[in-house]
């Protein structure tokens, strides 16, 4: 059995498989189907609770317009925090903000939680006005917030980018530049879907954010140019349903990967690809699993 | 009116109960008409405990154009012979496999989800369960249970016309039952909230579920009777355990996900225009 | 049965429906299945010959890595345009270049062929290096393209635009700018694929173009963005598999749109999407189909 | 050596052929052994005329994960019967999926596609056709055809063991069948082009289909006998009508696509190292 401990930064994980912000609530959902300690991570929302409604499935995938509406840091310090600080594995707070002022705040209060070893700084919701998107579409506005971050958040901390842009590769080196310690793509991509016989966008936001396989090959392309541009460790995501999926990311250069649409569908799935990327590492002959990042032969 | 005990007992059912996901083998697959099925499936281990209100997400193999799970109903449960039934209404693809299921093939399934409905303190309580279309599946196991229970149970049914009358005479196992169909073909013309069972007698509490429309007339009805009302909801889910927040609902508590907070809602707390 | 006539500025097309570049070869591969004469329209390429190979299929999608590389302009001219000719529907054809110079050269050529009556001008593929999609990822360049072709051509002037940008309303108001009559979006959305067990890219040139159903909601989003920026007709594309794939393109903004990677799959699909739009018009009650036109109820 | 004949013919024959898109029905499916089926449909219709080495493009209904067509060779065309056959290696989800179809479905299928193998002119050229795995599939057909036309036909066949060696009696019925096995299970032990009758005697045309790597011995076995050889090439192919360009290889006539210029080529077109 190979060696499948990952660093991200300071961030120790005991394997390279995370669940994704948004779709693994707070872990506690799938304790009836799965152990949540052997999994290396899991990146839930600070803010949660009376987001909006609609999804609509799409081919092979999804399109959400959750949003980000909800009930603030202080109620997850308070009243979430507690009860999923002991849960054995590395909790990661996905934070979100319409303004730089907005995620300073959270990270600065963020940062004294003892259990929560990292922040993804998500500049990249598709669902939000001026919620985030904005900052993950440019280089000096994601730069700005990265930067701001920064000054208050000692832990790891890691970017979340959008691939709503021109240049996915420009933005990474941006935020490098601002001191992030890593980047996780993709988020989602902006969609949408109509009901043709209602003549009606189907989501209440009209566009929604387009998750799951039918976005893998668009994630992994970005990967690729991430991890070639960039120093930092990359975490790749976007429609991993299985293990080869999973370590297809890892040769196009991430470190660790996330898993998001495909909880939905196998609430026990990132525990699958955890023995999956064993059991390829093993057939290969590989003794640790840092070997496959960027293994790809071009 | 028991609306806080009602709320404390279902609270307590529901987080206390354990998710499976199991593949379950069909053991028959029936075609009640060209827009109907009901699939009978098993499974070599004992099934779980399951309430009635409660559905299932249930993974479409062999379509090539059905990515996520589709929430179903439990129809209903047969314990003695270890069998969990569905009732499925062809809508598109998903359901459209569904229904095409062949006797042996399994079908992978995540279950108990959601709540459930609220028990009548009083086994001296007037009870009527609405259903109109797909919507009479839950109906079917709930008035089984309150019949198991010791309550006296009617059974009200809608549909189109009578061929879309399902299950009438499982129905008839575990109460009264009263029919409307809009051509008369069967029971009574006319919508459900037309029936004269509802003019002649007074219910305290009346259990529906159907397209939204007629549980609306039925919520109205109930409010003007002074019944407790409970409704079984529908929402796109993509998750069904609480995970996405894709099927929230409005509600006096805000948004709510219909599949943990519901799918059965007291109408007092919805934002209904009625 | 109502009325499919469909103007896209100065090209009369019998009905909305045509078929995408580089997926329908010169008609010709199909007339076995269909009857070419029933479809609007036609786009073919006017570089044809020597591509390169692999494609990867993809969760409900296709990776292609065709290319451009072909005999040109004049072995079209001279030995492809004779035999496609008389076939009774409008041709367009899509003109490719590495250069500035390249376009211009080739839509004066085509500017002289009777039966041509209109060009699209990819500035968007994905899959040669300065072949074009460079063209379409930035304002000045993309305008800059338009400008310098529309002195030499005077028919029907189509820029289709590339869905890898930030902001496709942007580049299409440019192009509008400079004398596009219409544009048409979306071309391939830059992917790729990954062989784990080879540990190797599946295609020869690492990335290539997502198209297929996988892109519709992308694609439909950008439509009605584009949309909503011109005032030129924008013709929809990206995933169209049926008829209600088509209405809904034109919901949300298209006049006419195209069958790209579905003609695949059922060769006859371009007819059932005419005989589709059809029906759902007469059971709609419109009269026209341009009443579909941007008809989503917001 | 009869080459540009041969190639005329060939052109002939494919440009003047229509193709079809037909919803055949399973008649049988039968289990070769744990990886290969034989799938036998029918019609209602007459089957379209079709040469050996052709093949047709398979719609897979059913797989929530394929997407596009899938290039299947005709295995064997029985006009008397109706009956096309196909030979279905699983490889992945869609090959899968094909092997358990179950009969009275029904495939749709796009055919004929591609180009045919070349007849040599004089009615006593010594033939071979060689299959090593799957491609052994169009090589019954073809057999067939050189029976009926009067040629003497030999087959070897090669696989990894006796349970990979398909259809043997069905190859008997045309030609004399020998065999080489990877273990020695049945026949000779080794690789095809190590088979003894290769050594024994001299063939004017060689034929063959299989794994690249087997493909490339044959080819330059046949370079060092000078045979006239002709190999029926894969690819991955989105259309299968010439229609995406998706599926070229490189020939010194440039890059041509397989599904039209192809799948059978004459080993002096192709650029192979061999
Ligand atoms: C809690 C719950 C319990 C349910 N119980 C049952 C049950 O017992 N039996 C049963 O047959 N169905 C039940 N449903 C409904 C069922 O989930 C949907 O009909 C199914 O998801 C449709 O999937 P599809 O692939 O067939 O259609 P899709 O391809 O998903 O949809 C086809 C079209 O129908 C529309 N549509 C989707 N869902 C519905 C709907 N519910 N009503 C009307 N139009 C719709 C879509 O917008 C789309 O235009 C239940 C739903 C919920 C939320
Ligand atoms: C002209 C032609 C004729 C063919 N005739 C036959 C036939 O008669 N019978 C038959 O069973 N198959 C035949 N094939 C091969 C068949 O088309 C492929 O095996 C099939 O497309 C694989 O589809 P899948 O969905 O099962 O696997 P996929 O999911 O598409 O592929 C699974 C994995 O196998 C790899 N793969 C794909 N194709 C092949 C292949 N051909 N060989 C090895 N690995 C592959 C893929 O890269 C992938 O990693 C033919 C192919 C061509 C081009
Ligand atoms: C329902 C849903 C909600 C999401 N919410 C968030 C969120 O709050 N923050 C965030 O950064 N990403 C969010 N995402 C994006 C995912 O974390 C992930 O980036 C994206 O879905 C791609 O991965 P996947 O294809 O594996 O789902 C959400 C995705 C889904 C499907
Ligand atoms: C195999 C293939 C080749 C293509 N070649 C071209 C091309 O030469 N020029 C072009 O503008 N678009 C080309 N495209 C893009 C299509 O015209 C279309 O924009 C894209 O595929 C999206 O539409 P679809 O999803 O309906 O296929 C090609 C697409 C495919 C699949
Ligand atoms: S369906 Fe996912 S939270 Fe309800
Ligand atoms: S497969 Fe499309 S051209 Fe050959």
């Amino acid at each position: 059995m190979a060696n499948l401990n990952i660093n991200i930064g300071k961030l120790q994980l005991k394997n390279p498989v995370m669940t994704a912000s948004g779709t693994f609530g707070y872990g506690t959902e799938f304790s009836d189907f799965m152990d949540l300690s052997r999994i290396g991570g899991t990146t839930i929302r600070e803010r949660q609770g009376n987001p909006y409604p609609r999804m609509a499935e799409t081919p092979s995938g999804m399109l959400n317009a959750v949003g980000l509406q909800n009930k603030g840091v202080d109620y997850f310090i308070n009243k979430i925090y507690p009860s999923i600080k002991d849960i054995d594995t590395n909790i990661i707070v996905n934070v979100s903000g319409s303004t730089v002022e907005d995620y300073v705040e959270t990270a600065e209060k963020l940062n004294s939680l003892e259990k929560i070893p990292a922040i993804e700084l998500n500049i990249s919701c598709p669902n939000v006005k001026e919620g985030g998107m904005a900052f993950g579409t440019s280089c000096p506005s994601a730069a700005q917030v990265v930067r701001e971050v920064r000054r208050v958040y000692k832990n790891e901390m890691i970017v979340k980018l959008s691939p709503n842009v021109t240049d996915i590769s420009e933005i990474a080196r941006a935020v490098e530049g601002e001191g992030a310690d890593s980047v996780s793509l993709i988020n989602t991509l902006l969609g949408m879907a109509i009901n043709a016989e209602k003549r009606k966008p189907v989501l209440s936001t009209i566009t929604g954010g387009l998750s799951g396989p039918a976005v893998k090959p668009i994630a992994l392309r970005m990967v690729w140019q991430v991890s070639n541009a960039v120093k930092i460790p990359v975490i790749g995501l976007g429609g991993i349903m299985n293990a080869t999926d999973a370590i297809e990311f890892m040769l196009a250069g991430a470190t660790a990967i996330q898993i998001g649409t495909a909880n939905f569908i196998d609430p026990t799935v990132s525990v699958k690809v955890v023995d999956g990327i064993n059991e390829y590492l093993d057939k290969h002959g590989f003794k640790h699993v840092s070997e496959l990042i960027g293994a790809l032969e071009i | 009116m028991y609306l806080s005990l009602y709320l404390i007992d279902t609270q307590y059912n529901i987080y206390s109960m354990k998710k499976f996901i199991l593949d379950l083998i069909v053991k028959k697959n029936v075609l009640l008409s060209n827009q109907y099925s009901l699939i009978i499936l098993t499974s070599s281990e004992k099934l779980p405990e399951i309430l009635p209100g409660q559905f299932a997400e249930v993974r479409v193999d062999g379509s090539n154009t059905t990515f996520l799970r589709r929430p179903i109903s439990i129809h209903y449960v047969d314990y003695e012979t270890n069998e969990l039934w569905l009732l499925i209404q062809v809508i598109g693809d998903g359901t459209k496999r569904m229904a095409e299921v062949k006797v042996g093939e399994t079908m992978n399934i995540i279950l108990p989800l959601g709540n459930t409905f609220a028990s009548p303190t009083r086994k001296d309580a007037k009870l009527m369960l609405i259903g109109g279309g797909c919507g009479v599946a839950p109906l079917l196991f709930l008035g089984a249970y309150f019949k198991r229970e010791g309550y006296e149970v009617n059974f009200l049914l809608g549909a189109r016309s009578e061929a879309d009358i399902l299950q009438k005479s499982e129905y008839e196992r575990f109460g009264n039952v009263y029919i409307t169909t809009e051509d008369g073909s069967l029971g009574e013309k006319g919508f459900v909230t037309q029936h004269s069972v509802l003019k002649g007698s007074n219910f305290d509490y009346i259990y529906t579920c159907g397209p939204t429309p007629m549980m609306k007339a039925v919520a109205s009805y109930a409010l003007k009777t002074n019944a407790v009302c409970e409704v079984s909801l529908e929402n796109t889910m993509a998750c069904g355990i609480g995970a996405c927040l894709c099927c929230v609902t409005d509600t006096v508590d805000g948004h709510v996900c219909v599949c943990t907070e519901g799918p059965v809602f007291n109408i007092t707390k919805l934002k209904w225009q009625i």
